[in-house]
């Protein structure tokens, strides 16, 4: 959305103007198109777990920018100022409605989301602790895909994700997973979807390929809500397109049945 | 710098040609005409492998790429034709169809019966169609996922063949869940236990790479490359220009020298003198002994020790520094 | 005899209507005509109740039939409605779509987490297309199938309502494997080590029942029916008469006391008088109860014993005798 | 095929007259147009089998038509008479190029192939003397379905085969499956599908529904290879479609890399 001025902003979607804080009592959900505007990861802890039990861990992580990548440091730096963090995921521990889960986040703000060395790392340690302590994992996703500036590296954290959520699911320790806008490529194709529940916010942006790049591989018709939660629901990927307000409370319910004999 | 496949092995094909021209003399030369005739071929092969020598001695990231998408190079079939007996292919996921695009099968390699897949490509414009230029779509994955499950069930191996510029981004691969589909892959082949093998023979493209592609051995051909997106896409995205590609090439690193040194692969196995297009059957055989090799020593291994393997693997890839005081 | 839902109900219905109009009076009449209301009413009541009794006490077959696949049947949404706590439904099989006709997911009975599958009917001509008749396609079972795999993977029983005419038998089910789907889901209900109970709470129909109802206990409601084939098409193949439907109901011998009689079901859980329909809440209660006496049951048991035990159940079933001596 | 005379016959499909001695060479296959037209279950078990191993199981296995169900007592005699078997499954032991193998054959002369307790009694424990001995399943279909002359008892066959199967499976122990014309319904919902490996025969009517039910209940066009073998064998049912002829030789390649660690 755009800034009109402090107390009023425009909607990105439907252009109405709202008031900032009925805005962000609506938890940044447009009231009157519905739209589920982005917001950071800080601001989904707050608005997720229950209050002040989110213990971040791994905050030192950062990319030393391995393959000496044109401009990748300077993109780290910015994301950095952007978000106060190293990386675009952020883990911890935290309580859902009293419940203990081992919890992860991904901002948008820091490089769109993307997954490097860093981010794979730490979901990795989100789901290896979910397994050592016999809690439920639960992970934000928001991006674009993996972080090209590393490479083949970046690739392998597809893999290294992967064998994360599939030993979690050997070991009966469950794995929910929430997209949010948007949810693409490298991320969806591996850890994302091996979550044991997907929940999605409505209208998010969820899909593998680019959809200029879709559309021109493809043979048929583009559907009008192509790559959306909603379109992936229809299609069997999601299990549920969870309003923002909901979100907590769904979640609750979901993690209390799942981890009822861990 | 060549843009093209066809533009970079241009001087050589136009050599090559030359010397089949000169032979094709000889037979109906006069015999001290036709000693000559040898003499200049001779020259020219001279010449040739020189020039080979040095165009294929020190590739750089471009050339590699143009050189593992070459249209005449040897694809997963005729690795299979070359080293595999007792050939069965097996068809179908179960589900939904029949992926050309992905080949599975059942056959020996050393007289050990193993379970085989890989991305196939067609060499002509019918056989690419026909093979969707080797991006396979989600029943690929799947058919290549009940494949690792009866691969684990009865205890054989998997040996898996990569070559695809992706998995198949089209409207229809999207709505039957391509993304869910790569990465069950990944989590199928983390879940067996039986040794497993993958070999990337030409293009390893990303997430359609990596679906078949997170075994206990990850062997490349000397000329092949592995990329988490094709340099022209990266290029697009960073620079605006998909014409940039031989700049990206550089940058993504994707050659297998660069994945050895990374610590992201097992071993580079060579190709034949000017790569494996100017000779598949010694190519074939270079595969062949590695494979093998690295078989017979995975095969000592009991189930928990080969998923434990794979597993700390694949965990310990990543590079990155942890520094607890967190500054701006 | 009766030859539709509404023929059957048709007198009972007039009657109750009646006694509606009846009472709509009550109110608006004078305190002595109000009294002498009140008297009909209660001996029409009486009639109904003697009628109740006697049209239900012993349903035939095909009455049974009917009464199975009445509109007004409660549906497994309104079991999961009554009997269920936090409820959460579950969509999709992750592979191409998400079945209205098969719902799925995680809820509260007694205060356990379980995971709960059953078709789903609709009421009115929109709720049943959406719900496309209770018939489920591949996606349907894949989806259950699903579901088995996660109660299996987090040690949650499984209750499976069965309400459904038949799988969906169109050319689209069919294109994407129906048969494997169904096979698959008994396959992977054979597979779990958790228990597992199935209610058919209206029509068994077939191998889109048995689909989702390999479990370790099976329950029918008492007017449920339970059938390798719908009674019109078996009279169809038989008899070249689908009309014929109450005749091949007797001979298929699809009620659930036959069933239980044959030893292919445990237990027939007593349906409200007059019928599920005549009053939900007491069937649910019913249901409720005996679902979570056999839970509490089979909860004791570990992985193997249930295992053993299902697999003992069906293989069990079976009526031929040996002998050894063949003569024509 | 119709018979014309003892020396030639009319096929079917194409209309063309055959040599009689020729069919029987071609395992009666037309010469001219490809089709497979059905053979006997002694027939099958004579052209797959190494001569003379075919050792025959539980062939006094009988229904007793235990719901009293019109005429089916009259159909079991019909069929008996037909095939000179008291019910449409063969079972037992045999050889395929040396390898020891658990084999059944359906006939559907008897009864249509239809699968009743004598039938699914007959496939369960073909499958669980594979277990037993550790050695490879083979199982030829040609089936019309469950068998309703005998009600719930025939369904309760599908859950039966499955779960003999599904041991199979958990147990490594091999199924390859070999579809000839028909297989259908209850048997193609049940254990068929549960094979490791699927063979079938070219031409062969494999579904789930009759055609007319098919085509009735569904919104779409009926293609014109609608449940032949080669329709499924596009729609990824099927591992491959095998000519008579090199059946036994694909046949015995399956078993032998499947049974390789036995
Ligand atoms: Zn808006
Ligand atoms: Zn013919």
């Amino acid at each position: 959305m755009q800034v009109k001025s402090d107390a009023f902003l425009r909607c990105s979607k439907c252009r109405k103007v709202l008031f900032s804080k009925e805005f962000e009592r609506n938890l940044r959900v447009c009231g009157s198109c519905g739209h589920h505007h982005r917001i950071s990861a800080d601001e989904r802890i707050r608005i997720t777990f229950d209050e002040g039990t989110f213990q971040e861990l791994d905050r030192g992580l950062r990319s030393c920018d391995p393959l000496e990548f044109p401009d990748y440091r300077e993109k780290l730096e910015k994301g950095a100022k952007a978000t106060g963090r190293h990386d675009s995921v952020i883990r911890g521990t935290a309580m859902i409605e009293g419940r203990p889960v081992s919890a992860a986040v991904a901002d948008f703000a820091f490089m769109g989301g993307s997954m490097g060395s860093v981010a794979g790392e730490k979901i990795a340690r989100t789901i290896e602790l979910a397994i050592e302590r016999r809690i439920p994992a639960v992970i934000f996703t928001a991006t674009g895909g993996a972080r090209m500036q590393e490479g083949l590296l970046s690739l392998m954290q597809m893999a290294k994700t992967a064998a994360a959520c599939r030993k979690a699911s050997d070991e009966g320790v469950p794995f929910v997973c929430v997209f949010t806008d948007p949810t693409m490529a490298g991320v969806l194709a591996s850890y994302a979807s091996l979550a044991d529940v997907i929940l999605a916010e409505p209208g998010a942006l969820v899909g593998f390929a680019g959809a200029r790049v879709s559309a021109q591989a493809g043979v048929g018709r583009v559907p009008d809500n192509f790559q959306t939660s909603e379109y992936n629901f229809e299609h069997g990927m999601i299990d549920a397109v969870v309003q923002r307000k909901d979100l907590r409370s769904t979640l609750a319910r979901v993690v209390d049945h799942l981890s009822a004999n861990l | 710098m060549a843009k093209t496949w066809h533009e970079w092995e241009k001087p050589l094909l136009d050599l090559e040609e030359g010397i089949q021209k000169l032979r094709d003399l000889v037979p109906k030369a006069p015999p001290d005409k036709a000693a000559q005739l040898e003499k200049q071929i001779e020259e020219f092969e001279k010449k040739r492998d020189t020039f080979l020598r040095v165009k294929y001695g020190r590739l750089g990231p471009w050339e590699r790429t143009l050189v593992a998408r070459a249209d005449n190079r040897p694809y997963t079939l005729d690795y299979v034709r070359a080293i595999v007996t007792d050939w069965v292919e097996l068809h179908g996921d179960r589900r939904y169809g029949d992926d050309k695009a992905m080949i599975a099968g059942l056959g020996k390699i050393d007289g050990i019966s193993c379970v085989i897949v890989g991305q196939q490509k067609g060499r002509d414009l019918k056989q690419r169609q026909f093979r969707n230029f080797g991006m396979a779509k989600p029943e690929g994955y799947r058919k290549a996922i009940r494949m690792f499950e009866m691969a684990d069930r009865f205890g054989l191996p998997v040996i898996s063949f990569i070559d695809t510029p992706a998995a198949d981004p089209g409207v229809d691969s999207e709505s039957r869940g391509i993304s869910e589909a790569i990465a069950a892959g990944m989590s199928s082949l983390f879940g067996v236990g039986v040794p497993t093998i993958a070999v990337i023979i030409g293009e390893g493209g990303s997430g359609g790479a990596i679906g078949i592609g997170a075994c206990n051995r990850v062997l490349m051909l000397e000329n092949s490359i592995y990329s988490v997106i094709p340099p022209e896409g990266c290029a697009a995205i960073l620079w605006r220009e998909p014409t940039a590609g031989d700049k990206a090439a550089s940058a993504l690193k994707l050659t297998a020298q660069h994945a050895l040194d990374l610590g992201l692969i097992d071993e580079i196995i060579p190709e034949s003198f000017g790569g494996a297009h100017r000779n598949p059957a010694e190519t074939a055989k270079n595969v062949e002994e590695a494979v093998v090799r690295h078989l017979r020593e995975l095969m000592v291994y009991d189930r928990d020790t080969l998923r434990t393997d794979r597993y700390a693997k694949f965990r310990a890839m990543g590079v990155f520094t942890a520094d607890e005081a967190f500054t701006l």
